[in-house]
């Protein structure tokens, strides 16, 4: 774990000019303020919600391939578990923030499902292909699968797969051009706008936890795995890097422009990946 | 035992004998009329009941001691005595309710009442041709004289029409008869039917003058204008004998001399018939008039009857079975129809509501708009059905499609007018006067139709296994409606209870696929029931109603043949229908709902009557089916998925589910629709698991799974109604339990039955959480609500397991369903529908957190700020099924390893290994066991750190928010709840634009239109229904000659 | 609500009176806006930790963890943004900008306050959650600056809220704001910056203060 | 070409004059420059007189309102500024209304934003519309307890003084002598 949470200091300092450690002062700060209110259970609830669901799906996810004590609790289900497993963390955290009572929790929520439903049907398509192409949903299978060479990885024996979870995982990762859920500037922070002290510091541990899975989600589906610990840290290191780097390019989406780009091109390829493996 | 000459004796000897009684008053002689009718009624009775108990032969009798052609003669068989009952009965009923009438138009009027009796009482016994002529005319004028006595406005006018058209008839059969005569040298009409008048061209134009009056006499469309004018314009006591009385004399004489034609003439009936039917029905659609309209609906009856007829020799010894019980059926049911008209005194329909106050009645009318329908329990029912099946068997296919149409044209203006009924404004406050003698003759033939039906039951092929134990026990409820609804409720579940007892613990053994539809169907029933505790006074109606549902759902289950599975659906339909128009403005929903329901029924109708004449009735012929047999199973499984609410076939669900009451929603949401899915079931296990990659249709019902569950979610995102929400979700979890089904794997099947079990749990909880909340809150709107987690605690738990269950969040028992999905999916090869499928799961996140956030998070209303905690009557269902969802969340594998074990048999190979509680296919593993463990250890450990973090938070009000440095004004300007998605509804709303709803609305205006165009040949004028009428004889003329 | 000043009533808004609404049930309930949407619990003085080791660290986190409201009050708001700009980079002294009161700690009172917007600052300040800071900028805050004889804009800004660090100029450029962050690191360092203690200990006085300009004191008396 | 604008100008605006002068009673003409001029009119007849500038003479755009308390005369004076965006030519109607009974005719009709002037005129001279939308309600002084702080016997130094807690030790310097002392010595 604590290694998991050096990497994302490292990933965060991809910002200009910000100390490495600083999202671990921010975490810090957060847990020591003093005041705190609540608007009620759910609201106390959410943040729980939020992170049984990251840490469930850390949980469930194998992270080093053959090892005994790094597949965590991966016997407890598969590839799909962990896509619905996501949905657990984002329930609460809306219901949560639904009960802060604040308009904008409810706009950012509602955009964030809005664009959300999109973003997971490329994402769909491509797992459906790999599923295909592997004949297994289990992320341990895939993943070995992948091994003996870099030629062996999904990346390039089922690119058009990859290249649609890719750009699906843009909008997971709610950088811009994908971030109007957030929308820092209109609705301020959207959904944990009433979220503050350490609720805000276990939201904040679990964006980061997210961060890691999803990108060591992909790092197995399609970037062969990790065999140790070095690999784990440089693969899912750069494929973060992807989204922060396109981010910084593009400007902002509307929702309905979103959804209909997700529904274009990342679409368009989920299906080609699936027609070649039909 | 008295000669049946009597009745002509008796008859006229009262009518001269009152000629005589000058000094006594009217009543009196009013009562001596009744007594002579009653003892016509007694002599019918007599002979009925010699046939009955058998070994009396038919008689001969000659009036002047001469045998014919020198003599009337009579005869007397069991035919002609249940006729002559019928109408003497039916006399006697229509003389006690037009008792006071009768009195105040004075002595005539009774006396020429008593000689119409006779005149139809002679029809019916005549042997002799001329004699037939002679009694036609004396019932003729003395109808015509009963019209005009009546001081109505238009009653002159069409009684002279009524004339006019008859004295066509009358000389067009005389005309006839002395021709015939000139062949054959005798008036009997047995020596008619020897002579074989076809032969020459001369008999031949004999005989068709002849047929063609008598047909004429029966009102056929379109020449038959001046008949509607008399429905219209005549004392609807008058109208009943007209229709019911004088309809089936004239239709038994057609039977009398229908042989007298040739094979062809037969075919002619019956071309003829089946256009009255099918088009009279058709202009009754835009009918306004009640009495006009029963008299569009007698005539297409009475055309159905002439087809019948004409088809006698194909029914063969079906015919008097099938005749029997239209007859019956419809005499019963337009002679009480017209009495409740008298009864109503309202012209038009929608003005019949008045009709509401007095709950007796209302029964009453339905039933016999059920009885014309052929809804079961009534006679119709059954002898429609023996018409069609036997139809179907000598593949007469184009005549049911044209019965059947008919049929639902009918049921259109029908419905429509039991809708007004129901749910129609009361506007005036006086309620309708309802004397004691006018109630009586309805009341009695309402109880003789149900009598009739369960009689006419046996006689079927199979019927007579039909249960109808369920169906007394609702008889007596509704006879106890008088008790409060705390009472009647407990009845209702206690019988429920029995009910189940009696089949289910069996079914658990046998078929376990049953077992669990059975349980879902009357478990589900109970627990419903018992939010039914809530409703406060007698709740008049609703348990019997309910009750009819769930036999036809027990039914469904228990069905071993066709019949009882058709008459446990039409049931079903039937008691969901009256559930649904409960509701408060849900009227125009239940409305397409049961037009919706007919048509399916129609088209499981046809399959089955296809599929019974191919491989018989039980259930398992439907896999042995030889030939058409994908347009059997392609019709089939349209009429299931009308229940289901396919798209397409999804409108009439949103507004039916959505504005019926609150416990009443469940029922027809979580539990009614498992009826279509079963159906589904059934269908699919005939088509075999072989078919799995070959047929075409699976592949259909496939997509039309997977885009009825993309529309279903994405419209329900899109409601600002919750319940219209739920209901559209139904529809959309209706699209995955039919996709699911249409894989026809083992793993898509468990996925099936994974999502319909989960279906029922979360979608009954979610139904009656929020139907619940309002009733608190009496508002269907969501922006209007918000913030009800604090009024609502408990309320609020159950919605949020209902939603986690519904968007198949693990660990809940909704992943199971999506991960066999998933699988199944994949080892399909539906890769693409299963894409669109999974899409339509997500958009489901949408709605989810819509209907819980805008009802229970966000701000809190004004006026809801001291609303209560949710009913503990809908707590207690709920909670019991949300421990049942906890259950099947935990160990899946207790429900679905043995299910999987059951339905191994269907399919070649089973997919699914269950290895303690980890399920695994060929794909993947899954221990929802596990993944609970894992969760709830996670959650405590989480809840205890932040709770050590955070001991002391401040509990604040709700406008506590920051709110860039302003305060929020009213909680309703806070609230984010109205037109939620509107980005995403810009992006995809077209999706979901009503081009279905606009569709349906297209084909109802065109009938409609073809309606009231087709309608302008009847102008009202006398002469040009003269020319009507003999233009048609013309046109058939050309046609047969 | 114990509301002294006796301009109450009279500017008491529409939304703010009591109402009477009708009930789905259809009672009459009776809906007090004030006291039935805001909590109106004073504030409670939190201490610091006594163990002194542990509330270093947890100074020295909050010190190097700025979470400044992005709340531009004056003319002053205009320097902000050039912190975040390259030339200044704030963000390599743990400063960073938030959008709600709830997750920052720094209110950069950036120039003069007219009346009304005292109140939204008040509002504000009181929503943050503590230990938090104001850094006061520009003369204006100080003494009133040019505005110091206007009708509308107040003088001192510490008889209103509590002030950590005032960086003086009529504007002050970015540069000084940078100082004024060091000075205020230095401050919560050295365990004084106790602003949000110090107005739940002088609440009264604090209020009684604000309640004199603000007439129409149209909020509950501690915004939660 | 210039110069020929500009004396076309004069001809417009002296036509637009004589017309104005034909049908109203206008005193005071102040052409302040080529193409503005002030005149003045009486409070009844003002806004007939904007009206029909507006509708007849093709002054579109409503440019201002506001006021001078001429407190010796016991008068405010009332500018409307208005422009023909056509002709690029301003013509402000000037008004005299009563200080103790400080009403005008509202003109929120002509040109919706006018109530936005009039509500603020309202609040800082006291000055009544009746009829115009949302006048009575506080536009930036909120919950204001004194006399209209624009009126000019409010003495606002000394209720900043009495209001805002003025910090003791302050020293106001000529900005003139104090540069000149400080920095350019």
């Amino acid at each position: 774990m604590s290694a998991t949470m050096r990497k994302i200091g490292a990933r965060v300092a991809g910002r200009y000019g910000i100390p490495f450690y600083q999202p671990w002062i921010n975490i810090i700060k957060l847990y020591s303020l003093r005041d705190s209110i609540t608007h009620g259970v759910m609201f106390y609830l959410g943040p729980i919600f939020r992170v049984s669901g990251g840490v469930g799906i850390f949980l469930f996810m194998p992270l080093i391939f053959a090892s005994q004590h790094f597949s965590n609790f991966s016997f407890a289900g598969d590839l799909v578990l962990i896509m619905y497993f996501q949905f657990f963390g984002m329930l609460g955290m809306a219901l949560g923030a639904g009960e802060g009572g604040h308009p904008h929790s409810a706009i950012g929520i509602s955009r964030g499902l809005s664009q959300f439903t999109t973003i997971e049907v490329p994402m769909t398509l491509a797992v459906i292909s790999i599923a295909i192409q592997y004949n297994t949903l289990s992320i341990s299978e895939i993943v070995a699968a992948q091994q003996g060479g870099i030629l062996h990885w999904t990346l390039f024996t089922n690119p058009f797969a990859t290249v649609a979870a890719m750009l699906s995982l843009l909008g997971a990762f709610g950088h811009s051009p994908f971030n109007l859920v957030k929308a820092p500037n209109e609705i301020p922070i959207g959904p944990p706008t009433e979220y503050h002290s350490s609720f805000l510091g276990v939201l904040r541990t679990n964006a980061a936890i997210l961060h890691v899975i999803e990108a060591v989600l992909f790092m197995n589906l399609f970037f062969g795995g990790a065999g140790n610990w070095f690999e784990l840290i440089v693969k899912s290191f750069f494929i973060y890097f992807w989204s922060v780097f396109v981010g910084i390019v593009f400007p902002r989406f509307r929702i309905e422009q979103s959804v209909q780009w997700f529904l274009k091109i990342p679409l368009l390829l989920g299906v080609i990946a699936i027609i070649i493996f039909m | 035992m008295i000669s049946p000459i009597h009745i002509i004796t008796i008859a006229l000897g009262t009518a001269f004998a009152l000629g005589f009684t000058g000094k006594l008053s009217q009543k009196i002689s009013a009562f001596i009329m009744l007594a002579a009718v009653g003892m016509l009624t007694f002599i019918s009775a007599q002979w009925v009941y010699a046939f009955y108990s058998g070994g009396q032969e038919t008689i001969q009798i000659f009036t002047a001691g001469f045998k014919p052609p020198y003599s009337v003669n009579l005869q007397m068989g069991y035919q002609e005595a249940v006729i002559s009952l019928m109408i003497n009965f039916v006399g006697l009923l229509s003389g006690i309710y037009l008792f006071k009438t009768l009195v105040k138009q004075g002595k005539n009027a009774i006396a020429v009442y008593i000689i119409l009796l006779m005149g139809l009482n002679v029809i019916v016994l005549t042997q002799d041709m001329f004699n037939l002529f002679v009694f036609l005319e004396v019932q003729s004028i003395a109808t015509a004289g009963l019209i005009v006595l009546h001081k109505k406005k238009h009653a002159v006018s069409s009684g002279f029409k009524y004339m006019v058209a008859t004295g066509i008839i009358a000389g067009l059969l005389l005309l006839g008869i002395i021709f015939a005569y000139y062949f054959t040298g005798s008036l009997n009409i047995q020596d008619f039917i020897n002579a074989n008048m076809t032969a020459s061209k001369g008999g031949a134009i004999a005989v068709f003058l002849i047929l063609g009056a008598i047909l004429l006499e029966l009102k056929p469309f379109p020449a038959n204008g001046w008949a509607l004018d008399v429905y219209q314009s005549a004392k609807p006591g008058l109208s009943a004998i007209i229709s019911s009385a004088s309809g089936t004399a004239v239709l038994f004489v057609l039977y009398k001399i229908a042989a007298i034609g040739s094979f062809d003439s037969y075919d002619l009936l019956a071309n003829l018939g089946i256009i009255t039917f099918v088009g009279s029905n058709l202009l009754g659609i835009k009918q306004k008039n009640a009495q006009r309209l029963l008299g569009y609906s007698s005539v297409g009856q009475i055309g159905l009857l002439v087809m019948i007829i004409g088809f006698g020799p194909v029914l063969g010894d079906k015919f008097q079975f099938i005749a029997f019980t239209i007859v019956v059926a419809h005499f019963l049911a337009k002679a009480g129809l017209f009495w409740l008209a008298g009864i109503v005194k309202k012209d038009n329909i929608k003005k019949w509501s008045a009709l509401r106050k007095k709950p007796f009645l209302l029964v009453l009318f339905g039933t016999f708009v059920f009885t014309l329908i052929g809804f079961p329990p009534f006679p119709s029912f059954f002898g429609k059905w023996e018409l069609i099946m036997v139809l179907a068997a000598k593949s007469n296919m184009i005549w049911v499609a044209a019965i059947l149409l008919g049929s639902f044209f009918e049921g259109i203006y029908l419905f429509k007018w039991l809708g007004y009924v129901i749910k129609g404004e009361v506007s005036e406050k006086k309620t309708i006067k309802v004397p004691v003698h006018k109630i009586i003759p309805v009341a009695i033939v309402g109880i003789l139709t149900y009598v009739v039906g369960f009689f006419s039951s046996t006689f079927v092929e199979g019927g007579d296994i039909i249960n109808y134990l369920p169906l007394f026990f609702i008889a007596a409820l509704f006879f106890v409606d008088f008790l409060p609804a705390f009472v009647k409720n407990i009845i209702a579940i206690a019988g429920m209870a029995y009910y189940g007892y009696t089949f289910l613990p069996e079914l658990y053994e046998k078929d376990l696929l049953r077992f669990i539809f059975g349980t879902i169907f009357i478990g589900g029933g109970i627990l419903t029931l018992i939010a039914g505790f809530y409703a406060k006074g007698k709740r008049q109606g609703f348990y019997p109603a309910a009750l009819i549902m769930f036999a036809g759902l027990g039914g469904i289950i228990q069905a071993e043949n066709m019949l009882q599975f058709f008459f446990a659906w039409e049931l079903m339909t039937l008691g969901s229908y009256i559930l649904i128009i409960r509701g408060k403005r849900s009227m125009p929903h239940g409305y397409s709902y049961m037009l919706f329901s007919v048509a399916g029924a129609y088209l499981m109708l046809i399959g089955f009557a296809m599929t019974n004449a191919q491989a018989g009735i039980s259930l398992d012929a439907l896999s042995m089916i030889t030939s058409h047999a994908n347009l059997i199973y392609l019709m089939l499984a349209i009429g299931f998925m009308t229940k289901t609410a396919t798209v397409g076939l999804h409108i009439w669900l949103p507004g039916a589910h959505a504005e019926a009451e609150s416990d009443v929603s469940p029922m027809v949401s979580a539990i009614l629709l498992k009826a279509g899915v079963f159906g589904l079931i059934i269908l699919f296990i005939a088509m075999g698991a072989e078919s799995a990659g070959t047929n075409p249709i699976l592949y259909i019902l496939g997509w039309l799974g997977a885009i009825t569950a993309l529309v279903g979610n994405l419209a329900a995102s899109f409601q600002e109604d919750a319940k219209k929400l739920l209901a559209y979700s139904s529809i959309g979890q209706l699209g995955y339990i039919l996709f699911a089904f249409a894989i026809m794997t083992h793993l898509g099947w468990l996925t099936g039955i994974t999502y319909s079990i989960n279906h029922f749990l979360f979608k009954a909880v979610l139904f009656l959480a929020i139907g619940a909340v309002v009733l608190r809150v009496k508002t269907h709107k969501m922006y209007e609500m918000g913030g009800l987690i604090k009024r609502m605690p408990l309320a609020f738990i159950a919605v949020l397991i209902g939603i986690i269950t519904l968007s198949g969040v693990p660990p809940l028992s909704g992943f199971a369903g999506k991960w066999l999905f998933y699988n199944a999916v994949i080892l399909k090869g539906w890769y693409f529908q299963g894409a669109i499928v999974f899409f339509a799961g997500i958009i489901a996140f949408l709605y989810c957190f819509r209907l819980i956030y805008a009802v229970f998070l966000g701000q809190l209303k004004d006026e809801h700020r001291n609303v209560k905690e949710i009913s503990i009557w809908f707590i207690i269902p709920i909670y019991i099924l949300i421990i049942g969802i906890m259950i099947f969340s935990a160990r899946p594998d207790l429900i679905l390893q043995p299910i999987g074990d059951a339905i191994a048999g269907y399919f070649p190979s089973e997919t699914l290994n269950w290895n303690d509680t980890t399920a695994s296919t060929t794909l993947g593993y899954w221990s929802g066991y596990r993944v609970m463990i894992i969760i709830g250890i996670m959650f405590t450990i989480l809840f205890a750190w932040l709770a050590l973090f955070n001991r002391k938070s401040k509990k604040v009000k709700q406008f506590n928010i920051v709110y860039s440095g302003e305060r929020p004004e009213r909680p309703e300007t806070t609230h984010v709840a109205h037109n939620m998605y509107a980005g995403y509804n810009k992006a995809l709303g077209l999706l979901v634009a009503p081009f279905i709803t606009q569709f349906w609305n297209y084909m109802s205006e065109t009938v409609k239109g073809t309606a009231g165009f087709v309608r302008r040949v009847y102008t009202g004028n006398g002469q040009t229904y003269a020319l009507h009428i003999i233009m048609y004889l013309v046109i058939i003329y050309l046609i047969v000659f | 609500m114990t509301n002294e000043n006796k301009n109450h009533e009279k500017f008491l808004h529409e939304e703010n009176k009591i109402r009477e609404v009708k009930a789905p049930d259809g009672s009459i309930i009776k809906v007090d806006p004030l006291n039935d949407y805001f909590l109106d619990d004073r504030p409670e003085i939190k201490k610091p930790k006594t163990n002194k080791i542990v509330e270093k660290f947890l100074n020295w986190s909050r010190a190097e963890s700025l979470w400044v409201l992005g709340f531009g009050t004056g003319c002053g708001s205009i320097e902000i943004p050039p912190l975040m700009t390259p030339r200044f980079d704030a963000f390599r002294f743990g400063v960073a900008m938030r959008p709600t009161p709830r997750q920052s700690n720094v209110f950069i009172i950036s120039g003069y306050l007219a009346v009304k917007t005292l109140k939204r600052v008040i509002r504000s300040y009181e929503q943050m959650q503590g230990p938090k800071y104001v850094l006061a900028l520009g003369s204006c805050t100080i003494n009133g600056g040019m505005y110091w004889d206007s009708y509308n804009t107040i003088n001192r800004l510490d008889h209103f809220i509590p002030v950590d660090v005032y960086v003086a100029g009529c504007m002050p450029r970015p540069e000084a704001l940078l100082a004024g962050f060091m000075k205020l690191k230095e401050r919560i360092k050295a365990g004084r910056g106790e602003g949000a203690n110090e107005y739940a200990e002088k609440f009264d006085w604090y209020k009684a203060n604000q309640k004199k300009i603000i007439n129409d004191w149209n909020m509950p008396d501690y915004n939660w | 070409m210039e110069k020929k604008n500009k004396s076309s100008i004069v001809n417009i605006k002296s036509s637009i004059i004589d017309d104005i002068k034909s049908r109203f009673e206008i005193t005071d003409i102040v052409h302040r420059r080529d193409n503005m001029t002030f005149v003045t009119c009486e409070k009844q007849k003002t806004i007939a007189l904007i009206t029909h500038m507006k509708t007849n003479l093709g002054f579109k755009h409503f440019v201002l309102l506001t006021a001078v308390d001429w407190i010796e005369d016991g008068k405010f004076q009332l500018t409307y500024i208005l422009n023909n965006p056509k002709q690029k030519l301003d013509i402000a109607v000037r008004t005299m209304i009563s200080r103790e009974e400080a009403t005008m005719e509202t003109a929120h009709k002509l040109w919706k934003q006018i109530a936005t002037y009039q509500r603020e005129l309202k609040e800082m001279f006291g000055i009544d519309f009746p009829g115009s939308p949302r006048v009575d309600e506080n536009f930036i002084l909120e919950g204001w307890n004194d006399i209209p702080p624009y009126r000019r016997d409010f003495d606002t130094k000394v209720y900043a003084e009495e209001t805002f807690f003025p910090r003791p030790g302050r020293k106001t310097n000529d900005p003139a002598e104090y540069m000149k002392k400080n920095l350019h010595k």
